[in-house]
């Protein structure tokens, strides 16, 4: 599997871009402007990023509470995702989730869950869908460590591998659940050892390193497709914020942050990668950042002038509206 | 017209919705061979991919559903006895009910989850037997049905695998052999039409599923003294108000006859609805008559106090009339 | 007397109780840390043992709180925002509400589930903000708290914790941070006690939990013209009828006021059991408020039209007496 | 661990009791004299003899639906549980049950669960009461192999791990759920695998074997009580009946049920062996029939004389009736 120089870029960008809007966010919020819950990705890029390169079109990707990275890898617009986190009618949802329950139909990723493991039976049923109809896509479910300990994840897996299911088990290991390390929540030493319950294959790899996670991605996404069912695929970072904005993280040893910090930043190990490769030189990546920069900036500018819904919209789409059904 | 069960109109429900539309598939524990057998017959017919049978899993089996209507499929859940729901029952509040709301209209969740609520005569039990419906009127995104004849089932039935919502569809154990006319050529029924089983001037007895049957009973019986207008909504949402408040207002009395435990069930809503509209028609306060507020113990003797049954209906309507 | 916070108010209560009964312990997720934080500082005082964090396993919270309970303990569970009460909700319905009834009373389920519910002005949104109590009513077996003060929060937790049932305890995001005054001394409220929150003769003003705070200062508002009685049921399960039915028969007006969603809430069971009793005494039909039947949407300019307001309690109100 | 002559004696007096008091509920059941659902144990008796045998007295153990065999083996009187399922007054539920949720509270038996994997969670909390007392009891944990699909069963087993609780999880493996083989409800080979996905230890046995399951739950129930954590243990036996009476299973594929018969009908060879060691000769394995039939009819006359719970004591317990709450 060889990754070109310009899907090398464009992944940097995705990156980039991811880290730059959720700074923004984060700022947003702790000057008191956003309402609601902020859980941003700092650390976790090279997933999301290495998840979406490796797809085709038509697969379908069903997201959680930490998910603007998830959209934005796949390609929604900055300027949706922070609309919608103003609540604006511009925003994915028209404003009707904020950044907790993001979709983006056209791009394969309905609504993301913020129920924790919310999304694992229901992207499951979505590979049964694909089993039957025979048409070639294959279904991802991005759910976090903590989030294997919800008794619909074993439900939902012990069904995939039964069936033999097109679907890929994404988890990011961040390390945490709120404020919960791993060993306080759970015993087992890798999260992949897990489907080993259901005879379904799974692994660990390092979800810091975005081709690795692209290979990897790309493996199992092409094994569900070729009909060898599901893969369970753990993807070690570290969550570099607090659990949500607003969050310090205080119950961390200290240290253990600015560690992975200086070592398994996602966006520092590639640009340096990248840089070495000669893939890049410095001006370009300043260029890069610099647009990115200003895109987001762009975004934020069309959030905060667009209009909120309107309120006698409120009641639409509680049920579809149907003819045959009103 | 042919007579036939509950059970066979629900079946045949399911066949014809199957060969209309190949996205329709049934899933569930032992569906292939075994509960309550409403699907008998159908994995010949249809292969194992659309008559599936599942791991004993409430949650993956409903929220995997959701999973799949979301793809454009209209499956047919099964869940054994409803008592079971509420081990999927996030998958139905939290995941089933908001996406349609949470996409703005982008995303349907076309799927029908059939399952047999109430008591067996005698037996099931606490775990079994239970009569659930009522809590779920309180979930918005859901729409809920409740056929209390053969030919109710199969319209009622046929409509709700082709909403484009998530349909609860609520049997009754003791429903299953009933027998009643059925159509041979199709038709539908529309959700959220009521039925008027029986008409009447003095009473307006509003009942639901197995309760329909002993209501209409009583007023048979009570018929030389009492004219009942005997009323089932068929579906609770949507909940076709007019049908009901238009009875009271000509009656101007209410009974509600719902097998779900009195405190919180639909028997409240049902009156809380009509005596917003119908309070002036009123001549006497509207009544209740429900399941004891208790699980429902398997002893016979202990059973049939907690349940609803023909004789405490006829008293609860002579003690309306007393005066 | 001094003023605290309700969220205070809890944790006091919860202090109180584990220094009494070495029994009582605390369980949930990030419950040292995290969270609405009323157990802040528990921890350092009794140790991880009793205030033990858990994997995020809603079931086998609430089912190992059913198990402790069992054999002796007080758990006092955490369940972070009701919403995700619906994944454990087969604990509850099937084990918690079923063992006393089961072993003829030899078992008992001593354990408090406590857990915010409704909006949080704004931005919870669908899955984060949910009123689900009313469903709870319909299941036998079960206490239902809803305290709207700090007062009543101590006073009730305290009950809670003490009473021998499984007892679900609906604490409101927007309530935490409201004062009111709280004696030094040790007290506790009786469930199953209605509170008059204000005394009135012209109207009975049903209110719970955020709901109460609006409703007085509607009252406060229009006294003027009306005179308002405010009653708290600060329980759903046991119900204080007579208070209520009382109240009614001498003001005549009833309005029920509840965050729930109007269609199956318990706006509907109260108006209900109160006509069955006040009939002849109301002058004008029951009314009520409560959310819109929809899930919550995020957008503010959304929100505050689903949920009640000061502006729609008052509405309704004038309404009742426009003629 | 060495199993005395009494103790062998006493197992097979107790496997026989369960076999001769469900074939007896079976016979009443066809006769149509009792209401509701009946699960009988055929071919299940060693599990709960084996299990039972290995407990101290202050011990707790969680049944399921198929529950007569484990009360039988803990000690609860025919006549209270051939009552119960009669309904009436005098049995163990008072009953209020029938079969399924059998209750005896004198022997640490809480009301069993016919929720499928319903008592899992609860049990797991019955051990960290335990955890948290100190009291030295262990708790068991009952259930099928399909209620290993259960999400609550991975809630249960994630958190006894995590928290080292003394518990003991007994999956009685008949290798059907209903009209379901095992293989069409999952697809891990041993069920006891599933230990792994919680750095659990898990152990299959054969689950026909009596003498073999009191040594294995001997052993894990000492390690438990020793704080040695938990146990899955994966019991392997057949349904050598129906799923519940009414049952004819005519899903099995043909002789499948006669072969498991002849070869692991678990009183037979449990017989075998004792006539062969010389533990019982004949003559005695008659009188202990004998008697055990004797004590079935005395326990069906109790039942069918006894009365009925009195309408009035309907409401009773719904609440515990505390002058506190009331
Ligand atoms: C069922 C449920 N329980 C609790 C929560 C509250 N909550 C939101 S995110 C979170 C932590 C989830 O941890 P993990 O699955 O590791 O995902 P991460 O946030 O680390 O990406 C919790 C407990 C929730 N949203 N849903
Ligand atoms: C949650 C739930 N789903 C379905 C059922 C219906 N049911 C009762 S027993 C049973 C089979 C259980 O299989 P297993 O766990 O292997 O136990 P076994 O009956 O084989 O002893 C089923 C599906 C139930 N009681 N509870
Ligand atoms: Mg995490
Ligand atoms: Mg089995």
């Amino acid at each position: 599997m060889t990754v070109n120089k310009e899907q090398k870029i464009r992944m940097y960008r995705t990156m980039t871009r991811i880290r730059k809007l959720e700074d923004k966010l984060e700022q947003i919020y702790r000057d008191g402007k956003l309402n609601g819950h902020l859980h941003t990705s700092h650390g976790e890029e090279a997933i999301a990023v290495g998840v979406m390169e490796a797809l085709s079109e038509k697969d379908i990707i069903f997201s959680n509470h930490r998910g603007h990275g998830h959209f934005l890898a796949r390609g929604t617009s900055p300027k949706n995702i922070i609309a919608e986190c103003y609540g604006k009618v511009t925003g994915s949802n028209k404003g009707r989730s904020g950044s907790m329950y993001l979709v983006d139909t056209k791009r394969g990723m309905p609504v993301a869950s913020g129920i924790v493991g919310g999304n694992i039976c229901v992207a499951t049923g979505s590979a049964l869908a694909s089993l039957i109809k025979q048409d070639n896509i294959v279904t991802l479910s991005i759910f976090g460590d903590g989030a294997t300990n919800i008794g619909f994840f074993h439900e939902a897996l012990n069904m995939a591998s039964l069936w033999n299911l097109p679907i890929v088990y994404i988890c990011e290991n961040n390390q945490y659940g709120e404020a919960t390390r791993r060993e306080q929540h759970q015993k087992v030493k890798n999260i992949s050892d897990r489907a080993i319950a259901y005879a379904m294959s799974g692994l660990t790899i390092d979800g810091t390193d975005v081709i690795k996670v692209y290979e990897s991605v790309k493996q199992a996404v092409e094994e569900a497709r070729r009909g060898g069912g599901p893969t369970l695929l753990e993807c070690v970072a570290y969550r570099l914020r607090g659990h949500s904005a607003g969050d310090l993280a205080v119950y961390r040893p200290k240290g253990e942050e600015e560690k992975w910090m200086k070592i398994h930043d996602p966006i520092k190990k590639y640009k340096k990668q990248l840089l070495e490769q000669g893939v890049l030189n410095f001006q370009e990546v300043e260029k890069i950042e610099g647009e990115i920069q200003k895109e987001i900036e762009e975004a934020v500018k069309f959030a905060v002038e667009s209009e909120a819904p309107l309120a006698e919209t409120v009641g639409k789409y509680v049920y579809q509206e149907d003819e045959n059904n009103e | 017209m042919s007579k036939c069960m509950y059970i066979e109109a629900l079946r045949t429900a399911l066949r014809e919705e199957m060969h209309r539309d190949k996205n329709v598939f049934i899933m569930g524990e032992d569906v292939t061979s075994y509960g309550f057998s409403v699907n008998r017959g159908l994995v010949d017919e249809f292969g194992p991919d659309r008559v599936r049978n599942t791991p004993i899993s409430e949650g993956a089996i409903i929220g995997s559903a959701v999973g799949a209507a979301l793809r454009g499929m209209r499956p047919v859940v099964e869940i054994m006895f409803v008592d079971f729901i509420m081990i999927g029952m996030d998958q139905i509040v939290n995941q089933a009910a908001k996406m349609s709301y949470l996409s703005n209209g982008e995303l349907s969740v076309p799927m029908v989850i059939r399952t047999p609520e109430g008591t067996e005569w005698f037996g099931g039990g606490a775990q079994h037997s239970q009569t659930l419906h009522s809590i779920f009127m309180n979930i918005p995104g859901l729409k809920l049905v409740i056929p209390s004849d053969p030919y109710d089932a199969k319209g009622l039935l046929k409509s709700a695998i082709r909403d484009d919502n998530p349909v609860i569809f609520f049997e009754h154990k003791q429903l299953y052999t009933q027998k009643g006319e059925v159509p041979e050529k199709e038709y539908i029924i529309p959700l959220g039409k009521a039925a008027v089983k029986r008409e009447g001037k003095d009473l307006t007895l509003v009942a639901t599923s197995w309760m329909v049957k002993h209501s209409l009973e009583v007023a048979e019986d009570l018929k030389s003294k009492i004219s009942i207008e005997v009323i089932d909504p068929r579906t609770l949402v949507p909940l076709d108000k007019d049908t009901i408040i238009n009875s009271v207002k000509k009656t101007g009395r209410l009974l509600v006859v719902d097998e779900s435990p009195i405190s919180g069930g639909i028997q409240g809503e049902v009156i809380s609805v009509v005596i917003q509209e119908a309070f002036w028609n009123m001549e006497f306060p509207p009544k209740r008559v429900g399941s004891l507020n208790t699980p429902i113990p398997f002893s016979e003797s202990l059973e049939k106090e907690v349940i609803p049954t023909k004789e405490k209906i006829k008293k609860e309507i002579l003690a309306m009339f007393s005066d």
